[in-house]
């Protein structure tokens, strides 16, 4: 156990609070200059079953949580029984006694067992059941000494809307857990503290479906239509927030096909326009995709992966719908595809492709998925200066018909062939140049075509858009020493999940290298394969059972990836899953 | 303007000759004209069919979308830019067959925009199988022995979902159609217009002739009043030797748009869309 | 021109009866021994257009029209314009004077121009317009003096059902034709004669579409539903005429969303069960191809494609939704794709694929396009007796109470963990083994989990059927000359042409062999690369612009092709598209 | 049969405590046993959502398909098996939301069948949107400003769409609840029972409170006759201080499966599926 480094873990029935609550403590940390991680695990239920959530904080930069903990609390005894083999030896468990007949003590000797009767304590001071989580959250602090005034001004700025006695309650009873657990004699043997450091940072806190959101709002996305689906319901919610605020309209549909449909009328019409969805949503969004394809309209659809096929497992993660999303809707029509690697990158990518998506005149499709989109960390502000809107070749009433007279045209020529395949656009209400927008393969004007030449050089000049597209995207990021003998392969959100375990490993003296991948499709060949050419070993890791990625390299570039490691149960990358790899690979390679 | 002025004269119009589609098209530019609309401020939208085809042949913006989904990019148009005047136009099998979902769902929501669905009683585009109008004991291709299915009712589906004005109206009567057209253009709020619309080439029951014989006009009946909910039930269910066309009901309920704060300053293309989130950020620091 | 070898093209308006009519000419010289191909070309219009059908008809075995034709009719002058240029040298063109003002003549002096008073003849036997077609037939006989009472035959045949009445008109009216052709001097000096064979085959005259349906009959097909789409309406409308017949139930349903949950839904129920669709009807079929997936449905989808993306081309033809299919739905399901490359595959593959489907309780796909499906052929006979109905591990009441017995199972387990991955199943009826069918992740039993080692072990279980699969189906076929300097990889309906344009090179003394993929996913990786080790160099021949099965091949195997000819204008291969770019290939390589 | 009979009974129900939809589990259990179906017999259908779980926890074969597709399987269960009791459970969004299309056609069809829907007025499973359902001004997560579109009614959707039985019931009167499944078990033909099924969670508007002091049984109203279309469309209109439960519309028209000849001869899958085509092949020698 390292001081300021602590990883923690709550667990307890579904409405009890579990996810609410590592919001608390997070922010207690992240205010007093913490880097911290959050990740959420919740069944398809709204009452009971198996909650989690687990934090890692430490003083310096922190990607994922993992499957070790110092510290666990147990607001039920499932959660002993799921959770107690990741306390790391020595480490504590703060349980609530009312739940025990006997001590639990002899369940593992090996650990501290703090009892807080919080139970009790709810009782006493005519608290809800709910705030138990709130007196254990109270009692960590005090177990790690960490400044209980931190915790006060997080409950605070947490429970902010709900007035002034809700506060007082919460950081009474927080304050209880805390006392408790700091006078207790258990707790003078815990030997890990967590002290504030010097110069706070000024961090956001946020997971990755939030950032997609504000990265949209920056990039001035006007309209926005979905139907709710776990684990992209949330965007959409946010969306509904600020609507009134910022001059959005979000537009609940009654099915995916509407929302898909409506955002193309959207674009049609000149907005800005998202969907937020996942796998089975995006199923019905497929057709409408197509249609998006033929009539070049910029549009970003988020598909956040969860575990198929089908309804599958509603609230855990996957990366298992790469292929899908590459080749869906039938016939060939350009896409731009990709998964951001981080919050980061959810916010800038975000803004960035909604300009990529006018530029080229087609579908986005942001590739997230539960991990990424639920898990919180620690950043850096996003800087809104960074974010510009380039809305492409998108005609002013005068340029439109400057152009027409230029060009000598009597109709306007929405899908004119051009050596880049991008056809400047006009929007309804332009006078002069009315066209049709035609699902229909159609010739320059829109026009309804079936002449072979002219079918030809329309699907040639959509498929041209990638070429240039492929030029504007970047390839694959290298983090890590030059020269490491193994290099993870990996892409979207299992970069964070490799980060950890190459600093994890770098502390065991393992060197190891990850390449990573955040744009997918159109395909970043070239670059690819000279990357490939600096590695050694590659160990290809994604959340797949078939190595979907590894299929995708392969097509590409022909090259194959010997070593795979495939996770689909649900549940992220967690950095001792790629450590352990490394490790069995190395001394096999030895 | 006048009529002409919608022309799309570069194609030829590829329907078959005499096909109900061609009292749509004319009355709808009549209508266009009488109301003084702008080509450039008209879009158009429609899904697939023989009747999805309209928006080629005037000139204005035009949306045709995929089949059955007409609605949905015609309620985004609108919403983002509400100064543009949008009339649908679906098939019947377009837009209450396969598009049913979204039909009753437009209706509640009562966005300004009129909906023209060319009834045929007939999927004509892939050449003769039932629609959902088909009568019961029609034989087609895909009920060769006749169809044990009800028809549905649009104009009850309508009136069961608050559509704000509900009419029909005949391909064969173009001096009523277009004032139909216009009428529902002009009403603030969701129309509704079914047209009898005869397919000449795949449907031998429902054709010109059926519908001479049968229709008969609302408003030339002094005591029909459109704004009395039962008695627009009652005529609604009014099929076989009269069939009623006009105005069968209409109501005032405030539009969806006109419910917006945010498009008070104007239609939102039009606002800029640079934004200051820094607030929002506030939230998560 | 050889003797007892034509190729006849007609073209007219749409309503004109130019599909019809190569019926007729097709059915007279089949019936006197010959073999036929007919391929129809026609808009997504009711009426109007320029429509096609071209024939050819040889005595030797043929598959593929080409653009070369011996006989040309001209239902009016749009035909001369846009066809002219694929009559022979010393070919002749059948046309109504009255179309024109001047002789036609100056258009080409290579051609033989006969001249048939088409319109007048009607007008003289008040005939209807439509009639012109019959007459120009006649005229066809007439010129190559074949024996009037085999198109007469034909007529009778196909007009059977119309009455005496309207035979004779049709007869009278062809006659006319025959005699006037026969008699014009030009006649004399064309000199193709074709002469019946002397034993004439028993022959079946159909397109892939019937051969479908007539598979799927023969191997007990139980419940149709589906909504109509070109190219595969025919499919759905050819059940419709014999549902009452044969026990089955056809629905016609609201959308493809519903045909596809229907047949899910059947297939549960124990219905052997079938869908026909084109690419964006199966777009809507998505979500519900992976819920077969997860819940282990035998069911039959018929994917007939043509050209998109989106409404595309309603009427032509295509093979772009390859890669879409194979991937298609969220996360990952088992799935078999097959596409037939003859008309005879398209009966017994079908029969066979309700059986693998059974077997694997997965959904098959059958993957068609607009050209194989309504290019007509003569085939010999379907031989019943060959299709055997294999349910599968489908039990009986009793099989299923003594498997639980035996098992000592309380509650059934639908998805028992086996080796095969393949678990016995039940029908709802059964007493004793009540289970839940779900779309949600599960556990043996069909009960919802989200545990860890329970998905892993489904998923597993499912993926794992693909090894039985891989294992049941056939590799790639070989056609032609083993040691042929040069090999076209082709795949589904692009057979015919390959087959064609083999033997017209080998008429040039060209040496070509083809590798032909009916089967498609899982892929037979092992197979192809043996396959393709004996090639010298690889011509690969696809109607998509992404050579999406060459990068089906290059993700299974690593190989790439060099040389690719794809088409993607909606149009099939024509033999001579492939016998120029062999010929270019093969200067290129001298 | 009794309702203990057709617990399952391995795991634990997955519903919030209180929720509506131990009632209607119960109710239909109620009913399963009163009318002595066996478990084997029955096939309970559902989509997804909260409502959809029921399958689950009753022992008769069961098929949770996709979210709001529960009624297309439901059909094609009875097509092929129709010895079998197809029992279909939708939640409001599922059912009246996403899956619009296939409720208003499966009326049309009649196909006999009861079709259950859990209206909540409320997304439950994906915590607390708005629904096709909900009332205007509502504020949820999707409309935090509150709902501007009206709510779709159900019963007269059913209504013109030629259902041939229409009830209403309340999760909170198991008793009345128990014969309102009963009643459209029995009936023959498409039947729609919408239950008022209180969302402990998420509507704090809709509560059992609220419906307690609202509904009132049209079976305890002599004047009132469900045969009666126009008594029944003025009836489903009634919202507010009272609201009506029970039946209120019922007809006979025969079912889509009884007009089918193929089964004349029994269920279809019960036929044997080796055929003889050689007559069909003749028509292409
Ligand atoms: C998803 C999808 N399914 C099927 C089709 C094929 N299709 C094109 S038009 C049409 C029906 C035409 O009937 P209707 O809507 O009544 O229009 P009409 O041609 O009679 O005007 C169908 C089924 C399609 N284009 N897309
Ligand atoms: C195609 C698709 N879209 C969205 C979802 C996500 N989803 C699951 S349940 C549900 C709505 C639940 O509401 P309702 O149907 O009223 O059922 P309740 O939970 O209230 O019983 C949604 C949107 C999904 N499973 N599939
Ligand atoms: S098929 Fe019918 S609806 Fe279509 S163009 Fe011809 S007449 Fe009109
Ligand atoms: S969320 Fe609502 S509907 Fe769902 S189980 Fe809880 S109370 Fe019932
Ligand atoms: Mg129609
Ligand atoms: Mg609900």
């Amino acid at each position: 156990m390292k001081p300021n480094h602590l990883r923690w873990k709550i667990g307890g029935q579904a409405g009890y609070g579990i996810m609410s609550i590592g919001q608390t403590i997070s922010r207690a940390f992240s205010r007093g200059g913490f880097f911290v991680v959050g990740y959420p695990e919740y069944p398809s239920l709204i009452r009971g079953g198996h909650n989690t959530t687990a934090v890692r904080i430490s003083e310096d930069p922190v990607f994922s949580v993992d499957h070790k903990v110092e510290v666990l609390v147990a607001l039920n005894k499932e959660t002993v029984e799921v959770d107690l083999p990741e306390v790391i030896p020595g480490g504590a468990v703060i349980y609530d006694p009312s739940d025990y007949t006997e001590d639990p003590i002899k369940l593992r000797s090996d650990v501290l067992w703090v009892a807080i009767p919080m139970t009790q304590i709810v009782k006493e001071h005519t608290g809800e059941r709910v705030m138990r989580n709130m007196i254990a959250t109270g009692a960590t602090m005090g177990l790690v000494h960490y400044p209980f005034e931190r915790l006060e001004t997080a409950i605070r700025e947490g429970f902010a809307k709900k007035g002034e006695e809700v506060i007082a309650k919460n950081v009474e009873i927080a304050r209880i857990g805390y006392e408790t657990a700091k006078e207790s004699a258990i707790a003078g043997k815990f030997p890990l503290t967590m002290t504030p450091v010097e110069k706070p940072r000024s961090h956001l806190f946020l997971g990755g479906n939030s950032a997609i959101a504000l990265g949209a709002l920056s990039a001035g996305v006007q309209f926005v239509a979905g139907y709710p689906m776990t684990p992209s319901s949330s965007i959409l919610m946010d969306m509904a927030k600020v609507e009134q605020r910022y001059g959005v309209i979000f537009k609940q549909t009654e099915d995916e096909l509407a929302a898909m449909n409506m955002i193309c009328g959207a674009a049609f019409a000149g907005a800005r326009a998202l969907t937020a969805t996942s796998g089975g949503g995006f199923s019905l969004m497929v057709e409408a995709l197509g249609m998006a394809g033929i009539m070049e309209l910029p549009v970003v659809v988020v598909e956040g992966q969860r575990p198929g096929p089908s309804t599958g497992l509603p609230t855990w993660t996957s990366q298992g719908d790469l292929l899908f999303v590459i080749s869906a809707s039938q016939g060939e029509s350009p896409r731009l595809v990709l998964a951001p690697g981080d919050v980061n990158e959810c916010y800038y990518e975000t803004a960035k492709v909604f300009n990529l998506a006018d530029k080229y005149q087609l579908p986005v499709i942001l590739l997230m998925d539960k991990h990424i989109g639920e898990t919180y960390v620690s950043v850096e502000p996003f800087d809104q200066n960074k974010v510009q809107i380039e809305r492409g070749q998108l005609l002013s009433p005068e340029q439109a018909s400057k152009m027409m007279q230029d060009k000598g045209w009597t109709q306007f020529k929405r899908h004119e062939v051009t050596d880049s395949g991008v056809s400047p656009r006009v929007i309804p209400g332009t006078p002069g140049s009315p066209y049709i927008c035609s699902s229909y393969e159609h010739d320059e004007t829109g026009w309804t075509t079936e002449e072979s030449d002219k079918v030809k050089a329309q699907y040639d000049k959509r498929m041209r858009k990638l070429e240039g597209l492929l030029h504007d995207i970047p390839g694959p990021t290298w983090f890590g020493p030059e020269d490491a003998p193994l290099t993870v392969v990996c892409w979207g959100s299992t970069r964070t999940a490799a980060l950890q375990a190459m600093e994890d490993l770098a502390a065991d003296g393992i060197m190891l290298n990850v390449l990573h991948f955040t744009y997918l499709f159109p395909f970043k060949a070239a670059e690819t394969i000279t990357a490939l050419q600096k590695t050694q070993q590659v160990l290809n890791v994604e959340g797949n059972a078939t190595a979907q990625f590894a299929q995708l390299v392969r097509t590409h570039t022909g090259i194959e990836f010997e070593q795979h490691l495939l996770k689909y149960d649900g549940r992220p990358f967690f950095p001792e899953d790629i450590v352990n790899k490394v490790k069995d690979l190395l001394i096999k390679s030895k | 303007m006048k009529p002409l002025d919608y022309n799309q004269s570069e194609h030829e119009i590829q329907w078959c000759p005499g096909c109900g589609d061609f009292g749509i098209l004319l009355a709808a530019k009549n209508a266009y004209a009488n109301l003084g609309l702008k080509p450039e401020n008209i879009v158009m939208v429609s899904g697939i069919g023989c009747s999805g085809k309209i928006p080629h042949y005037v000139k204005t913006y035009g949306f045709e979308g995929l089949h059955g989904r007409a609605l949905p990019p015609a309620q985004a148009i609108k919403l983002v830019n509400n100064e543009l005047e949008v009339v649908v136009f679906a098939g019947d099998g377009d837009g209450y067959g396969i598009g049913m979902g979204h039909f009753i769902h437009s209706m509640r929501r009562n966005m300004d925009m009129l909906y023209v669905v060319h009834n045929n009683q007939v999927y004509g585009l892939t050449k003769g199988q039932a629609s959902p109008t088909t009568e019961v004991g029609a034989k087609t291709s895909s009920t060769p022995k006749g169809v044990i299915e009800a028809p549905i009712n649009p104009l009850l589906l309508a009136l069961s979902s608050n559509a704000t004005w509900i009419g029909r109206g005949f391909a064969g009567d173009i001096k009523h159609l277009t004032s139909l057209i216009e009428q529902g253009i002009a009403h603030k709020g969701f129309a509704l217009l079914d047209v009898f619309q005869p397919c000449v080439t795949y449907n031998k029951i429902n054709t010109f002739q059926f519908f001479q014989q049968r229709v008969y006009k609302l408003e030339e009946e002094k005591a029909y009043d459109p704004t009395n909910k039962l008695m627009a039930f009652e005529r609604m269910q009014e099929w076989g030797e009269k069939i009623p066309i006009g105005v069968l009901y209409k109501e005032d309920r405030p539009t969806y748009e006109d419910q917006l704060p945010q498009l008070a300053s104007g239609p939102l293309i039009k606002q800029n869309p640079k934004r200051d989130i820094s607030e929002l950020l506030k939230a998560f620091a």
